[in-house]
């Protein structure tokens, strides 16, 4: 079976600095995989490089057997891949509603002056991305907020607010860069079934987080990274009993402890 | 929902005002001026595709106005191909130039753009100025017909404006359904984040070439109708100062705002016939009303009537009732 | 409520603040009983439209203290056409309907001057136009008359006296992209022609270059010996300065742009030698011009800028009295009787030139096209302006015995013999 | 060729203002045009034609004056749309601009002024050329501007905090670090350069409104050099007079202008980062 994305020996240097190095893998369809590692290590750059915000140094990224680190960043959209974005990045003018009638834009047929001028068959494409939308918000429990400014939104709220637009591109693989930062327990709690509703509607997820709660509850398989390489990939289980993952993080508490003390 | 209707109205009751000005004032110079104002009006539409809506701070409309006026004059009046042919064509030209000054120059953003533009205004001045053979060079071409319709030729400025009325009407409403197709979100989106515009699969510079082309478009119609109204053009008339002004209109009367557009546009044309008696120093007020309406409402002054007109329905109770009932 | 209400004084402090300046810096006009009205239209944001409009002042002030025109006081309202025909044409709107003129003091501006005269016939507005170009002789628009040199005559004076007084035999030119200096490389082209030369170079500039090196190159590569310069200041004046450093030898011309006080200021020792012509200088020892000369100095506190100063003022004197002359009495007006005309710039329309061209001579020509003061006594003496050192003044003008072929009309020519250089 | 370079180094020394705010900013201030006009008006035709100042107090009083007048800019042009949209900044700048020529005009009266400078016409004979000593001091101001604004950024506090405030504003304000102070003092000082600029080419050019518009070309310097190295931004401005020169003889002097904002246009598009750039990782993040 082909993996839906697969991700071959991805370097990226910043001058001397080797964020990404030599990193390899791949989510397979309908799985739930996440990114970890501890701060610096190169998670959300790789993402970042998958979906050719930068530019690769070295390696090639796969995805459902097509090349994609030739395209340009919107055709990788095109392809199935949406994602968030670790530092949110909102249509400050646009209000809720209007987010995810965006992520709905590329599905959108009907050519320019029908669509302007309502005629024919964009009425009923109007309705349909509309209904879809709202659809989007009832799933990310913002069913009421849709006629806000996004900015207007606390925090938490605009992270799902992020997930719905990426949902409305109807994707095959959604990225969730850090989608529980800022969330309360609580939050995290109805994050963790959203996650899991997107999966079953057959959509594969690559989490990159830092709250393992939300890992370890929701992530089939797990990619630990620490300075841009990949230390160690298995279940929750494997990698909570992995001694190099276990010096990543504890090396650093451990520093940190003697440190302090 | 209800804000639409507020903006559709105003942009309605701005275009009723000019269209009755005739009905009142007959003096022949103020209904040249509300030629002028109906021209301005498509100028600063087009002018808020690229700065308004896309958020792009590209200046060089006065170029597309000059190359569109100028096909409109030579087929008309060199060729005598008549207005509603030469029409389409200069439209056409105009928005395949700026297909072609858009592709390339969506590559650079900010500051860089604001340059390019200039630099563009004075390529196409010069070009215009030396090809001598072509555009007639610095003495400009003279004679350009006035349009017709059927066998009736408007020479008077009175049926010109109601022809240029019309258009600009027409325009402005086009502009409002862009607003709110799924191309207004995007130009709006691209100017508050490209990268995410991206990351959800649409091409930022689709989107950006898209105003541009708008742009060209309704510069087109502006240039066919200035040259015929203006009966001469010549290079001279497509300065940075007849640019700068689009600017001032746009901004005071509201950027990304049709009704905005359209207000600030009457408003700057009166004032500029107002302050016509500072002579050679109206361009100081026209500067400080920018810095102060950026200052105080970077919304722009149509706001103001907005808020007016919002407030104002609260007082008709047979309103509130109707949405008490809908709500 | 009350941070709000702060905030709003504030902003209604601001303005407060603009209209202020705005009523200030506007101009009331007055009223007065019996006026004649005459709208000036120029390009106020350049030198030249400043001139205009001190230098029509004076006449004004001038005519309304001896009484007026006919009893009629004479009133003028300026306004800035940016030299843009489209601006053009709204202003000769406003002023020939709103402000119901009887005459426009045209633009000097040759193209502003074509984009308004279909405007002019309409509404029988006599227009006593600045520009110079042959193209306003051309519209044969009997209601468009000119105080300023044709651009045509320009050319011949300069050929006159370049080829037949100075004795040069390679003549270039560097001209500005604009119908100005189009038009003066045409007629230059022209009159040359008829003396059986050709020009080495013709060079062209864009209007606001600031570095004219190639073109200067190209015409020391042609090896001239004689360069005549056609543009507008400040890049005149660069462009002089930049000539003396690269081609020291050569001895330049200019048009009338070349004798007027903004080229001085800009070309500075660069200007010493070379020539120009004019048709009016403030050194005119004429009785008329020195009183003009010394009106202008009493009311402006310094000594008229150019050319335009003059043109301008003899142009409002003439406003009153070229109506009836011509029978152009407009049909509102059927009282207003000739003035004391006393100059003979706009006596004569503009078409009448080209009567006298199509028959082959000149003859009355400089009476239509050249200021009046200068010409018609024949008296003019040219010379520097004092400031100069080394000054020494020769004349070619009427009745000078080179102007073979007619031409009596370079009176204005001002010879700035070559100084002794370091 | 000579006349070429001397050309370069005005657009040079014109960058160096673009290129200075650029860095310590980030903000491509489009007025800096103006800046150099009011230098020349200020310079030229107050302290040496009305006053007839020294050259050293006159220019002491210019610097003063341009320092002033760029701190007042950034209070009442910049720092009220710090948070905006890039483009109420720019407009904003356009504003200013559009309202600093119109006022020259109307303090000035719009006649083009010229005046004498330092060596007045005075020319060095080298062959059968004449070079003005003008242009030479053009040339040498400019080596030494750049020396010390390289030494000045490199090296002192007050660079240093600029550069600082560049990075990061944030993070400088966390610091201890007063942003508003620092960015109104890069102001200050690019006004400065404007001002000094305006200085050096009044005698050999004219003094006019116009001559906003030769921040343009400035920029376009700015543009096939480096915003981001002095050096760059240097050696663009040589480039762009070089180009401007050869382009006219041996292409054609009318479409001199157009054809040095083609090769503006050409850098733009092919390398935006200019030649002397490094790369900057394109990306929004």
């Amino acid at each position: 079976m082909v993996s839906l994305l697969e991700v071959r020996n991805i370097s990226k240097h910043f001058g001397g600095v080797r964020a990404v190095d030599d990193l390899s893998f791949s989510v397979e369809p309908g799985e739930i995989r996440a990114l970890i590692g501890p701060n610096g290590s190169g998670k959300t750059t790789c993402i970042n490089l998958i979906t050719r915000v930068y530019q690769l140094t070295g390696g090639e990224i796969y995805f459902a057997g097509t090349r994609l680190d030739q395209l340009a960043r919107h055709q990788i959209v095109q392809r199935g891949l949406a994602r968030t974005f670790q530092n949110l990045r909102l249509f400050e003018t646009l209000s809720v509603f209007d987010h995810v009638l965006m992520g709905s834009y590329l599905h959108c047929q009907v050519d320019f002056l029908r669509t302007v001028l309502r005629a024919g068959p964009a009425k009923a494409e109007i309705r349909a991305t509309t209904d879809t939308a709202q659809e989007l918000l009832d799933l990310v429990g913002l069913g009421d907020k849709g006629h806000l400014l996004a900015r207007s939104l606390p925090y938490g709220k605009r992270r799902l607010m992020e997930i719905a637009r990426a949902l409305a591109t109807r994707p095959k693989l959604l990225f969730l860069d850090e989608p529980a930062a800022g969330m309360s327990e609580e939050e995290i709690d109805r994050l963790i079934d959203l996650v899991r509703a997107i999966r079953d509607r057959g959509i594969s997820i690559l989490l990159v987080e830092h709250r393992m709660r939300l890992v370890m509850n929701v992530a089939e398989q797990i990619v630990v990274l620490n300075y841009g390489k990949k230390i160690a990939e298995g279940t929750a289980q494997e990698i909570q009993n992995n001694p190099e993952v276990i010096t990543a993080y504890l090396g650093k508490l451990h520093e940190k402890v003697t440190r302090d003390a | 929902m209800n804000t639409h209707r507020i903006r559709n109205g105003i942009v309605v009751a701005l275009f009723a005002f000019l269209a009755l000005v005739p009905t009142y004032v007959e003096a022949p110079y103020v209904i040249f001026v509300l030629n002028v104002t109906c021209i301005n009006i498509i100028l600063v539409l087009a002018l808020n595709f690229i700065l308004g809506y896309a958020g792009q701070v590209f200046l060089g409309t006065i170029a597309f106005f000059a190359v569109a006026s100028y096909t409109h004059a030579l087929l008309f009046a060199k060729l005598g191909w008549g207005f509603w042919p030469s029409l389409p064509m200069s439209i056409v030209v105009t928005s395949v130039l700026s297909l072609l000054i858009g592709i390339p120059t969506l590559r650079v953003r900010g500051a860089y753009l604001a340059l390019m533009s200039m630099g563009f205004i004075i390529v196409v001045g010069d070009v215009i100025k030396n090809w001598m053979s072509f555009t007639g060079g610095v003495w400009g071409v003279p004679n350009i017909p006035r349009p017709d319709i059927g066998t009736f030729t408007l020479t008077s400025n009175l049926h010109m404006f109601y022809l240029c009325l019309a258009l600009a009407l027409a325009l402005a409403w086009l502009s409002l359904l862009i607003e709110d197709s799924r191309y207004g979100r995007a130009f709006k989106a691209v100017r508050d984040d490209q990268l995410a515009v991206e990351m959800v699969g649409v091409s930022s510079t689709y989107v950006k070439v898209l105003a541009f082309v708008l742009c060209g478009v309704y510069t087109g119609v502006a240039g066919s109708l200035f040259a015929s109204f203006n009966v001469y053009i010549s290079p001279e008339i497509y300065s940075f100062n007849y640019n700068s002004i689009f600017l001032c209109m746009l901004v005071v009367g509201g950027l990304s705002s049709v009704p905005g557009s359209v207000l600030g546009a009457i408003l700057l044309t009166a004032a500029i016939e107002v302050l016509r008696p500072l002579k050679e120093k109206y361009l100081t007020p026209l500067a400080l009303l920018i810095i102060i309406i950026l200052l105080f409402e970077p919304a722009g002054l149509v706001i103001f009537i907005e808020r007016a007109v919002a407030a104002l329905r609260k007082f008709i109770p047979g309103k509130r009732l109707k949405e008490a009932r809908r709500g | 409520m009350t941070q709000s209400c702060g905030r709003w004084m504030s902003r209604m402090a601001v303005v407060a603040l603009v209209a202020g300046t705005v009523l200030a810096l506007a101009v009331p006009a007055s009223a007065g009983e019996k006026v004649f009205k005459i709208g000036g239209l120029a390009a106020l944001q350049q030198g030249f439209g400043r001139s205009m409009q001190s230098g029509a002042q004076i006449a004004i002030d001038e005519i309304n203290a001896a009484g007026g025109v006919s009893g009629y006081k004479m009133q003028i309202t300026w306004l800035d056409d940016e030299t843009s025909p489209a601006t053009g044409r709204t202003l000769a709107q406003r002023l020939i309907f709103n402000d119901k003129v009887d005459a426009i003091l045209g633009c000097h501006a040759s193209t502003v001057v074509l984009a308004t005269a279909d405007l002019m016939a309409q509404n029988q507005i006599l227009d006593i136009a600045m520009g110079s170009a042959q193209k306003v002789t051309e519209l044969n628009n009997p209601w468009i008359v000119r105080v300023r040199e044709n651009d045509l005559l320009t050319g011949k004076v300069l050929a006159n006296y370049m080829v037949d007084k100075a004795g040069l035999k390679k003549i270039a030119i560097i001209y500005m992209s604009e119908q100005y200096g189009m038009g003066g490389r045409d007629n230059l082209i022209a009159a040359l022609a008829a003396k059986n030369m050709k020009l080495v170079a013709a060079e062209a500039h864009n209007q606001g270059d600031k570095d004219f090196s190639s073109q200067l190159l190209n015409v020391k590569k042609a090896g001239a010996d004689g360069l005549v310069l056609i543009s507008g200041v400040p890049d005149l004046g660069i462009m002089v300065k930049q000539a003396r450093q690269l081609i020291p030898d050569v001895k330049i011309f200019m048009s009338s742009v070349g004798a007027t006080k903004p080229f001085m200021d800009v070309a500075g020792e660069a200007a010493n030698g070379t020539f120009a012509v004019v048709t009016y200088t403030e050194d005119n020892p004429n009785p008329m011009v020195q009183k003009f000369v010394q009106a202008f100095k009493a009311k402006y506190n310094a000594p008229p800028y150019d050319f335009f100063s003059g043109l301008s003022g003899s142009a409002c004197e003439n406003a009153g009295c070229v109506q009836r002359n011509q029978g152009l009495q407009r049909r509102d007006r059927p009282d207003l009787r000739c003035g004391q005309g006393r100059g003979i710039g706009a006596r004569t329309p503009a078409n009448h030139v080209r009567e006298h061209e199509a028959q082959g001579g000149c003859e009355g020509q400089r009476q239509v096209v050249l200021s009046a003061q200068t010409l018609r006594t024949g008296e003019h003496a040219s010379g520097m302006f004092p400031r100069f050192a080394h000054r020494e003044s020769g004349s070619y003008g009427m009745g000078n015995p080179v102007s073979a072929d007619g031409v009596r009309a370079g009176a204005g020519l001002r010879v700035r013999p070559d100084r002794p250089r370091v | 060729m000579v006349s070429g370079l001397a050309l370069g180094c005005v657009y040079g020394l014109i960058a160096l203002g673009y290129s200075f705010l650029f860095n310590a900013v980030g903000l491509i201030n489009i007025a800096q045009g103006s800046f150099v006009m009011l230098g020349a008006y200020v310079y030229g035709v107050w302290f040496t034609n009305q006053f007839h100042w020294p050259f050293i107090p006159a220019l002491a009083a210019l610097i003063v004056i341009m320092g002033l007048f760029g701190m007042a800019c950034e209070r009442f042009f910049y720092r009220p749309f710090k948070r905006a949209h890039l483009r109420t900044v720019l407009v904003s700048l356009v504003a200013l601009g559009i309202l600093l020529g119109n006022l020259a005009l109307i303090i000035w009266d719009p006649y083009p002024k010229g005046t004498k400078g330092l060596f007045g016409q005075t020319t060095l004979r080298v062959g059968g050329m004449a070079i003005f000593y003008q242009s030479l001091f053009i040339i040498a101001s400019t080596v030494l501007l750049l020396i010390v604004q390289h030494w000045l950024f490199k090296k002192t506090t007050i660079g240093k905090v600029m550069r600082a405030v560049a990075l990061d504003k944030d993070t400088a304000a966390l610091m201890g670090i007063e942003t508003d102070l620092a960015i109104s003092l890069t102001f200050a000082y690019s006004s400065i350069l404007g001002g000094i600029a305006g200085m050096l080419v009044a005698p050999i050019f004219s003094i006019e409104p116009f001559l906003q518009v030769i921040g343009f070309k400035g920029f376009g310097a700015c543009i096939i050099g480096s915003f981001s190295s002095i050096t760059g931004a240097m050696a663009g401005g040589l480039m762009l007079g070089v180009v401007e020169t050869l382009g006219s003889a041996y292409i054609s002097s009318l479409y001199k202008d157009a054809i040095a904002y083609a090769f503006i246009i050409a850098f733009l598009i092919f390398k935006p980062e200019g030649l002397f750039g490094t790369r900057s990782e394109e990306s929004g993040l």
